[in-house]
């Protein structure tokens, strides 16, 4: 896990590119310190998953995705949505089970989605994604369009069936599909060291006829350019990839979890490789950016959740005549 | 204009005729070319009993074989669908349905609920259904209570090459995920079809034969059954309203409460396993609408709670048959409080 | 002696019973024990809800956290039961069965018919099924009709932590694989529950409450709602006698025909999707057998046709509850021809 | 793909040992012919697929195993069957549906099982097999019996979700678990070499934490070793390997495959690479068994089969009594 920022990487990003990179981990940060904040009030219902820790990963990856580009994602799946442009207040409506969220309040923290942007979903299921990753792949194939479809799943989800034979067909039929496993270390309260029979999860790529990368998950330019080649290769035809990104979740499996099987971990992490941290030291330190831009950006994301917080305690719950619609298209 | 064609025909011409007409459609599964990566000739196959065959030369690129993996592929079908894609995915046999139920009943059938109305998923999952080839337990079942159970989907099950063509038509434009149950003893029945292109919609019911006397509503393959029952039964003065769903989700409750309305007592043939089946479904659904015009208790005609047997011996036992049927309309018939 | 313990507490007993008296039941799943590999305790979990919390460290070897790889560890259940274990297989939610139900519904349950009897498979899979957590769609469905449909499954639905002890006790000794259901709101729902191990045996259903008006049968969680309901009815005069099946598969279906034939009135409450679900099932059974003692429709009070939405607004309008089970008796016992 | 007889493996086998596994492989080799000859004639219902071929397979593998160990097989069933000892004429009056069969006529061809001989049953479910030998090699743990689960699958198989995650499962639990690919070469009419995206299938064992090893499946001999070393090593607690055996299947996919996706490949390999000739010559080249002997195994055999047909032609189907017989053990 090396510190420097590889020149072609800050060659690729201008200081608006560095901007929005940190915005949008700042965000997905900001959003889900208030998330776990909220929770512990019990206004917040269901069962949520904060991806505190993991920013670098989605939005590494996500910044090179545009509007052709599909990505799918887990039950974790905050850090995604909001790294692929899903608005933020609909989000924390959605959360709070809001007429005014993403979904109507029909689908909650476990299913926010946005399919106009290319988001497929935060997914209940684990090892739900990869097949439809290579569905949005296919599509994007047969369309010509250019565009790659990208799963992102866990630790755990890389021990899934659906996950595994996902990666042999994406191979198979040569589709622009990114595998992005997000290693945080745990999968519920049982660790990937214990549950993967590999010494990484990148070492299945081999068997399944694709590069494997391994990447510092807490160094967002890492992710970048791992995902960018990945990117890259998919787009001219060269087919998928599978990338391991390792780091560690800062809260718990859901909220409500003691984590009693984990130590120190968390803590040692925080405090030495917090990927805001690190890039707000490098950026800085190289002189792309100005710790004044990094901390406005602090204070407009702050004021953002805020108010998504606001509006969405504010908005309506959803009413009898929402219970049977959008079922179907038509019935 | 009508031709005789057989059921098996009657879906490779509504799959051609699509892929024709919209380029979005794309067919894929377990060797419905066949040949892929082999030394000899592709399109070897067309599916495992030929329906898909032709399909691949006529429209490079857009027949793709799969290896044997229904979560990645099926998923991959449901995926496209939310792209722009109409997939058309084969599941060889129902039964298999086991290995990739999770993309089908959690994410096709939920996304558009789930995700508040802002998803559609216009994919077609084409499987094979049912008992009759000595197939044995893991290849013979008629599963389809199970999806019509689950909201979100509709499910297909046609009867004859004409119900084939047409559902299966509307079952690719339809923007729901559908499944399409075919009965594998069907491929080679025969019917009229006509050459051009038609839907026949969801959830309209078809009176198969008009008769005051008892309702028989039959799903899929059990239509002709009930249709033989009939014409014994017609013989010894009873006459056999039979009603073909055609499909189980949405399933056209009017025409089948209409029909026992007028007939007052009903008979269900179901080719499935008894418990929480179409028949109950269908039986519940009159006892409660219709019970002010019900004369004699519902009758089910089922195969038995056992899985399927393969000795020919056995399953001709299995499946109901006529004289079943004719047996079970009787005892309504005849029925006094 | 009974004391008052909880859903929860009662599986757990029941698991550490049948564990203590026969050493070949084992209990695996998905952080059943907790904390594999990890660098603090082990048995951190004991179940996503605590459900098997202890059993770890007082069976020590006895207790498999998994991969998340549900086909590979419930068919490892499923194999090792045909070798002389008795494994208890979690599977999380019910809601996953869509990644295992091959080696369920294939595999287990068609074993020894398949098989010519010759093979045994005392396998049991503990799952949680139900909505009321605001856990959404993929985690609060109440799929048990699935299960019901197939032939060579059993299947227990315990509505309290007295029913949850004794068949689940039953279902570890019973030699065919059981779907045993756990309702996740009932958890920590509490009743007198003995100490002493028992049974209860399948197909048995438990007249909860004696009534003339009315019969409901309500299944798994549905019963409590039903109880509220016949509170509120009886002091409007109507007594209404609810049946708990307790399983689904076998059905007790004398006991509620017995009912049936008492009252003349039936109402099924069912947590289920409304197509092809237990309350069909019951409800056709009446309606062909116990049709002569019929007085008025059957009723049915289900979930709607829909995913289970997340919203705690609409949740609470998409579980069947004692307000609209009132209603429905009250439709039955005033109904007139 | 060499020729030599290793010496271990000559040294481990005594004379009646080698004519046991020549008997075995006669046997299935016989078997299968008389079915694809009598199935020509209409008399056997349902789906059949042949494993002639494939025979040193089955045998090889088999010739290690004792009644503490079990076997998972495939809808290609018929040899790992006979090679785990079932009885072969109740096999035979299995796929003719007859109630004297080894599964009542209820099975058929593909579930033909005994598992009174640790056999589990042929399985119609691609990919079926290898969890529930997982729980075979599981219960052999927990019981401390030092019995083996042995998986046989095909190239087609090992593309499935429920065959990858079991090799992970075994891994993970250190299983006494043998997972034997069976790669001849197709899964119905797709070449594995499309099919599977990897060089071998055997390169998949290290994604999972297992040795992974090729062998030539037309080698009796190197199959015998191959094998033996893996359970030995799961019977000491080392434990699961994944073994590939490679070779060709005689039939089509089923009776009334047409094979128009192949070409000459058969014929050359029923010419070359016979496992039943290459190990007549080996063994009577080698000294150790005389030609004489192995003509005595043939005739035996040939008789058995007759006979086996013979009985199964004139044997009862099974009665309307036993329709609804035998679904549970009590109900
Ligand atoms: C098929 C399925 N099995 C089990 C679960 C329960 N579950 C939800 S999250 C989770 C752990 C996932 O771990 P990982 O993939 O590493 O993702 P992480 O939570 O670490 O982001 C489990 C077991 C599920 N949702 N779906
Ligand atoms: C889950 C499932 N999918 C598909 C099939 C249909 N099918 C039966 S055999 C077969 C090919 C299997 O190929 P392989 O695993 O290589 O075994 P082989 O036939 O070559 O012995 C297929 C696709 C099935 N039986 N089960
Ligand atoms: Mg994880
Ligand atoms: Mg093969």
């Amino acid at each position: 896990m090396t510190d420097t920022l590889s020149t072609s990487v800050a060659h690729e990003l201008d200081e608006n590119a560095l901007l929005q990179a940190y915005r949008t981990m700042r965000t997905i940060r900001a959003f889900e310190e208030r998330v776990h904040e909220e929770f512990a009030t019990g206004e917040i219902p269901g069962f949520v998953h904060l991806y505190a820790g993991e920013e670098a990963s989605a939005t590494g990856v996500c910044a090179h995705l545009d509007e052709r580009d599909a990505i799918a994602s887990t039950h974790r799946g905050h850090g995604h949505c909001i790294a692929k442009g899903v608005d933020v207040k609909a989000m924390m409506a959605e959360i709070y089970g809001k007429k005014t969220g993403s979904c109507q309040g029909k689908g909650g923290s476990m299913h926010i989605a946005d399919l106009s942007k290319g988001m497929l979903g935060a997914n209940g299921i684990v090892g739900g994604g990869p097949p439809l990753i290579c569905g949005t792949a296919l599509a994007a194939k047969q369309q010509g369009t250019g565009g790659v479809g990208v799963a992102f799943f866990g630790d755990g989800a890389s021990n899934q069936g659906t996950t595994l034979e996902s990666l042999n067909l994406a191979s198979v039929w040569n589709l622009p599909a990114i595998f992005v496993a997000e290693n945080n270390g745990y999968a519920e309260a049982t660790a990937s060291t214990w549950s993967v029979a590999a010494d990484n999860i990148a070492d299945r790529a081999a068997g399944f006829g694709m590069p494997g990368v391994i990447v510092d998950g807490f160094d967002f330019f890492a992710v970048y350019e791992a995902a960018g080649e990945a990117i890259r290769r998919a787009r001219e035809g060269g087919g998928p990839t599978l990338i391991e990104v390792k780091f560690t979740r800062y809260f718990g499996h859901f909220e409500g979890d003691q984590q009693t099987y984990r130590a120190q971990e968390v803590a040692e992490a925080r405090e030495n490789l917090d990927c805001l941290k690190r890039f707000r030291s490098r950026v800085t330190e190289t002189g792309r950016l100005e710790e004044a831009d990094l901390t406005a950006v602090d204070t407009q994301v702050s004021d953002l959740i805020d108010a998504a917080v606001d509006e969405a305690k504010a908005a309506p719950k959803p009413t009898e005549a929402d219970l049977a619609t959008d079922v179907y298209v038509s019935y | 204009m009508a031709r005789t064609i057989s059921y098996r025909e009657a879906i490779n011409e509504a799959l051609a005729q699509e892929m024709e007409r919209d380029g979005s459609v794309i067919v894929m599964g377990e060797d419905n070319a066949g040949g892929a990566g082999g030394s000899g000739a592709e399109d070897a196959w067309g599916g495992v009993l030929g329906v898909t065959k032709g399909l691949y030369h006529r429209f490079p690129g857009r027949v793709l074989d799969t290896p044997i993996s229904e979560s990645a592929f099926v998923g991959a079908a449901i995926g496209a669908a939310t792209r722009g894609m109409r997939p058309v995915a084969e599941l060889m046999f129902i039964d298999f349905m086991g290995v990739c139920f999770d993309q089908i009943f959690n994410q096709a059938a939920k996304f558009r609920y789930m995700f508040g109305g802002k998803a559609q998923t216009p994919v077609v999952i084409r499987t094979m259904y049912g008992a009759g080839l000595r197939a044995a337990a893991q290849h013979s079942q008629a599963l389809y209570p199970i999806f019509t159970h689950i909201p979100g989907l509709k499910v297909a099950v046609p009867s004859s090459p004409y119900e084939a063509k047409g559902l299966l038509i509307q079952s690719i434009r339809d923007n729901d995920p559908v499944i399409f149950c075919e009965h594998k003893a069907l491929y080679d029945a025969t019917g009229d079809v006509p050459e051009d292109s038609y839907t026949i919609p969801f959830g309209e019911a078809n009176v198969v034969r008009d008769g005051d006397d008892v309702t028989v509503v039959a799903i899929g393959r059990m239509v002709s059954v009930a249709e033989e029952a009939a014409k014994a039964l017609s013989s010894s003065g009873i006459e056999v309203e039979i009603v073909d769903p055609r499909t189980t989700s949405p399933l056209d409750t009017e025409t089948i409460l209409e029909s026992v309305e007028n007939t007052g007592r009903l008979v269900v043939v179901d080719e499935a396993s008894p418990r929480c089946n179409l028949a109950t479904d269908i039986s519940a659904l009159v006892a409660r609408e219709a019970f002010g015009s019900l004369r004699a208790p519902v009758e089910m005609v089922t195969a038995p709670h056992t899985p399927v047997p393969f000795s020919d011996a056995l399953e001709d036992l299995y499946i109901p048959d006529a004289q079943r049927v004719a047996n079970a309309v009787k005892s309504v018939a005849e029925w006094k409080r």
